[in-house]
């Protein structure tokens, strides 16, 4: 234990270092400051932004969210201000918060991909990490379109690694087979990229059969929450058993037991999406209660837990 | 704004699926406006379904008792287990969310139309109007007379108000919304509160267009976050130059310009 | 509405004619024995048997089953009597309660699904429909393999047909990428297959951090349940947008509003399976649900609501 | 069995996390055996979370009444949901499931092992056997003195017993196993019923080996359906050839030879 008698948190993914494993999700935490409300979240390993695409973004027609059985399906449609709003008017605040921020990135092309990466260029102050969203089922062009072709997957992380110097983690989808997960993965890692965030929201729908119409205005969502955790976890321990890049697993956490056990199977750190939106603050929560877990079982480095049950060669 | 775990004094039938729950809560009763809201776990603690919180607009505020409510009608596993809970059981929420109303007091004249629930913000509504001595109409549109028990609480207020239901089983028989159509030259220097079902907000839409009238629809529409968070309760909104974007009901609203909203 | 003023419920997946589409799904209803206990399973549109293999199957080591929120991980791995046993012991039984039987068959080679389909070509007594199970994630040859290989998908649906003269529907995985699902089924249309059943399990673990090991002998699970009910429907939706053959949906129903929306989706009958392991007379119910929704809407006949909210060409 | 929505009598506290629930069932009186399960549905009407039913012991019957009972400690959500009824609510079961137990009744002498919540099915066992004057020994093994509350169930029936708990708290300091293993000569005539932890059956399996003692295990497995079709709670089974099997704990047990269990 350290002197402070509190087990280590700090993790390292490549190039990228966290106070903490525990991360915000993308789309899930806004730019931070409706939840700085409720506590300080520099506190968070990092937090996600929404994804910023180049040019402003309307989003989806709503209705935009239905719940299902432990579960809530979104068709947000990547709804943002665009990349130039970002700087000017959302980073300057989250600075003010002291966040660490992951800057999530989303494109139509790996022209505008290499756009957003200039636009990004220009930022002066520091930022962990960019994450480019490959893999959202709410749109219709790139998304997780992207990751369903894994040489697209390499040739953005290069466009990006040649203008950027700035750590970047891939984001990829479940709703691709493993195979073309796994692909994607090694291609990222070629393309320059230091880690993986997985997963994304898996394709779903729901039908109002009162009216009969479907649920969301766009049909398809994204399905995310406690739900889909099975699923996520099992993805993590099947690309951690691979060996490839250091990941973030995110699906359906919701307590510090779900972060464990995401650890255990080889996450590297993880990622809060939709228990953000019932219980405000759970990044806090889940730090102290991994924390709390780590004590009690007398391991003084979270490191120690990591890829615990999978064939992962743990990064010392 | 603040997360509150309160304790519930009351959780009362009114009519067929639909009750009334009486909080203590001096945070809510200090800082809350007509035409807002709270959000509510409705699961029991490390039970996730359902997850998400459920949007319930203020009734009610008694301040002298610090006491709030909410008037819900029961829908589906949410509301359910709302019902299921009793005097003496904790409710954990958040609250106040979304904008309180921002009255033009102006105005001497007020109409208030509800529809179904809908009405429920707009009690809270006629309370601070009358209270402030305002000339008051409320127009209650309802399918039957499930919701008569909403009358002894309107009896309380300085309001006048019109009861309609679609089946004449309880007040006058009728749509609110043909009342509104015949007389809207009566009425049309008022200030208008809308708040019902879609198909009512679009027959008022129709009623007020080309007619030089000031109203506000109370909106809803499914949410996450509740917050601003999540971009997931947007509503198409027409601005000045006929563009439409996307608003966030729980942040922007719950209130905008009835003439404004895009109802699909 | 017919004489009786009950609506139509018969359906018809090609050269297979359903009573009504309420079908039990393989695994969760044994051979019907223990529900007959229950309610005359006769009354049911038809019941798919376990998978039976040609030898007798062990299944995988205990523990077998995980509950997660709102779903189940079982990783029962297909143990079975083998099929001679089925055709000699168990058969007679089902064939007393009058159930009309779908016959899941499991094969780890196109040679064994052969062997398999001559031990079938011997069954006198009348079987509604053979169903190959190409998508079983809980086990290490065959099962979900075969399913991402769609030529393989056709191949073994010719090697069945070209011995059996009774209709074969073809079991998909949800696991594989939507691309390929699709090819898979066009390969199975291909093959001489009748129908489809959508979905097997979603691939999933859960782990025990107390103990620090997978809460599964398997490690690795399928996922069942509510919690799956969005991705099925939406992978039902999706072939059934491509109008490549009729399909049994399933995935998570267990309420007639389920059933419907699965219908309405373009499912032409529902597939119920962990729900019986709770609500053991749920077949029934949803008969019931879906006759009674289909009187409120005044609707005559089921076949009018099957696709109706996709882009399926609906068969009269 | 038979699925049943029976009425809760009681739901007693017996210790920290730990109940006993009494349930009006004449049905299950009547056709239940000793070693015999119910599985409850734990979730409100309309919830899915959680969605399996839990399998319980039969703990009591008093025919008498028409009440039997369980006795539970609360572990995860099913649990705790089911802490929270209270008398006069419904519970949703199916019973009884498994076999009941096969008593040898040419034998005199019993000696009843029991470990936590492992004593459950024990109890009813020792009422059987002492009704028929049967020579009951009950030895139950506990952490602490949560379990005292079962005393009281004991001193009702003819049985002797020793209570050991590991912190000394609460009758005999020390381990049950401990007890059989160094006086399992003076026992070796005894029929043995145990049930308790793994590691509890694994002590016994290794103090036994070897000797001719027969002795039954109730065990547990997870389990989905609880009727014999889903394969899910299996365990494995060494078979006389030496060949393993696996059985199903819901509809081949809940009660095995103790030899031929495989726990891993
Ligand atoms: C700002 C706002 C204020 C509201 N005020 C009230 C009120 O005072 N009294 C009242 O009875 N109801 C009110 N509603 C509607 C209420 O939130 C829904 O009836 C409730 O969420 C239904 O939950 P359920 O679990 O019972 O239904 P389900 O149908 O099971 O809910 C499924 C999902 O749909 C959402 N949902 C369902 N109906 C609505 C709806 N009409 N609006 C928004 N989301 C919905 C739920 O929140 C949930 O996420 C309000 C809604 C909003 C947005
Ligand atoms: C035949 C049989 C008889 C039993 N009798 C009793 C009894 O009399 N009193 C008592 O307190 N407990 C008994 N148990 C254990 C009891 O079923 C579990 O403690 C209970 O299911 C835990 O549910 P939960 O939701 O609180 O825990 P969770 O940990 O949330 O349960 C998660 C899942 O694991 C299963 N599970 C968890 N623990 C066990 C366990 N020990 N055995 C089997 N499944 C488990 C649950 O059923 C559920 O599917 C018995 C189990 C079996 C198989
Ligand atoms: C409302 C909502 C919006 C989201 N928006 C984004 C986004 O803009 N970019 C992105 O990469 N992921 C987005 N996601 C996906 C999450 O970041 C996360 O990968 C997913 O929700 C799984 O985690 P969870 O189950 O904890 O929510 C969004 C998810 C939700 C629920
Ligand atoms: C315990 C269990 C055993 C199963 N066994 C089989 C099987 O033998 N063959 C098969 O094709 N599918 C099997 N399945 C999958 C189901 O048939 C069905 O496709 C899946 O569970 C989705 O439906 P549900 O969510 O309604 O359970 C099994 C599912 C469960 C839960
Ligand atoms: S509900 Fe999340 S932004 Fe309104
Ligand atoms: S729990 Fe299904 S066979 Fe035992």
């Amino acid at each position: 234990m350290t002197e402070s008698n509190k087990p280590n948190l700090s993790v390292r993914l490549g190039e990228i270092n966290l106070k903490n494993p525990i991360v915000m999700c993308s789309g899930t935490f806004a730019n931070g400051l409706e939840y700085s409300n409720f506590y300080d979240i520099s506190e968070l390993g990092a937090i996600t932004t929404k994804s910023y695409s180049l040019k402003c973004k309307d989003g989806n027609k709503p209705p935009r969210i239905w719940e299902t059985a432990c579960g809530v399906l979104n068709s947000i449609g990547l709804q943002n201000d665009g990349i130039e709003s970002f700087i000017n008017d959302h980073l300057p605040k989250i600075k003010d918060m002291n966040a660490d921020i992951i800057l999530s990135l989303f494109g139509e092309s790996c022209e505008e991909f290499r756009e957003l990466a200039l636009a990004v260029k220009k930022i002066k102050t520091n930022i962990l990490a960019v994450e480019l969203n490959l893999s959202c089922p709410n749109v219709e062009k790139g998304g997780m379109i992207f990751c369903s072709m894994p040489e697209v997957v390499e040739k953005i992380t290069i466009s990006v690694k040649e203008i950027l110097n700035i750590p970047v983690i891939v984001k990829l989808s479940p709703n691709t087979g493993d195979t073309i997960m796994i692909e994607s993965a090694k291609r990222a890692k070629n393309g320059g990229a230091e880690a993986i965030s997985l997963i994304n929201t898996l394709v779903g729908t729901a039908v109002d059969i009162e009216n009969i119409k479907p649920r969301l205005g766009n049909v398809l969502g994204g399905l995310s929450g406690p739900a889909i955790k099975p699923i996520a976890l099992a993805k993590v321990y099947t690309l951690s058993n691979e060996n490839i890049l250091p990941m973030i697993g995110m699906g359906g956490i919701c307590t510090w037991n779900d972060a464990v056990e995401f650890l255990l199977m080889g996450a590297n750190a993880i990622g809060i999406g939709t228990a953000n939106f019932v219980e405000y603050c759970v990044g806090l929560k889940i730090i102290k209660g991994v924390s709390d877990y780590l004590e009690s079982k007398d391991i003084d480095d979270v490191n120690k837990i990591i890829g615990k049950l999978s064939n992962k060669q743990i990064i010392k | 704004m603040k997360l509150l775990k309160e304790e519930i004094l009351n959780n009362e039938k009114y009519g067929e699926n639909l009750y009334k729950m009486e909080i203590f809560s001096p945070y809510i009763c200090r800082n809350a406006g007509a035409g807002q809201f709270i959000s509510v776990k409705c699961s029991r603690e490390k039970i996730f379904d359902p997850m998400l919180r459920r949007p319930f607009s203020i009734y009610d505020i008694e301040k002298e008792f610090n006491v709030f409510s909410i008037l819900y009608l029961v829908k589906g596993r949410g509301t359910y287990l709302l019902s299921l809970l009793k005097k003496g059981d904790t409710v954990d929420f958040i609250g106040p969310l979304g904008n309180p109303i921002a009255f033009n007091m102006n105005s001497n004249d007020y109409l208030l139309i509800g529809g179904g629930i809908g009405i429920a913000p707009l009690y809270l509504i006629t309370k601070v109007l009358t209270s402030e001595k305002k000339n008051v109409l409320f127009i209650a549109g309802f399918k039957n007379s499930n919701f008569a028990g909403i009358e002894k609480d309107l009896l309380k207020t300085k309001a006048y108000y019109k009861i309609f239901t679609e089946d004449g089983s309880y007040g006058n028989s009728g749509l609110a919304t043909d009342f509104i159509k015949e007389n809207i030259n009566k009425y049309n220097k008022y200030q208008f509160y809308c708040c019902g079902p879609v198909d009512m907000l679009k027959a008022l839409q129709e009623i007020f267009l080309g007619k030089k009238i000031s109203a506000t629809a109370i909106v809803e529409q499914r949410m996450a976050c509740g917050i601003g968070a999540c971009m997931g309760c947007a509503i198409g909104i027409k601005n000045e130059d006929g563009e439409i974007i996307y608003k966030r009901v729980c942040k922007d609203g719950p209130s905008f310009n009835i003439m404004e909203v895009i109802f699909d």
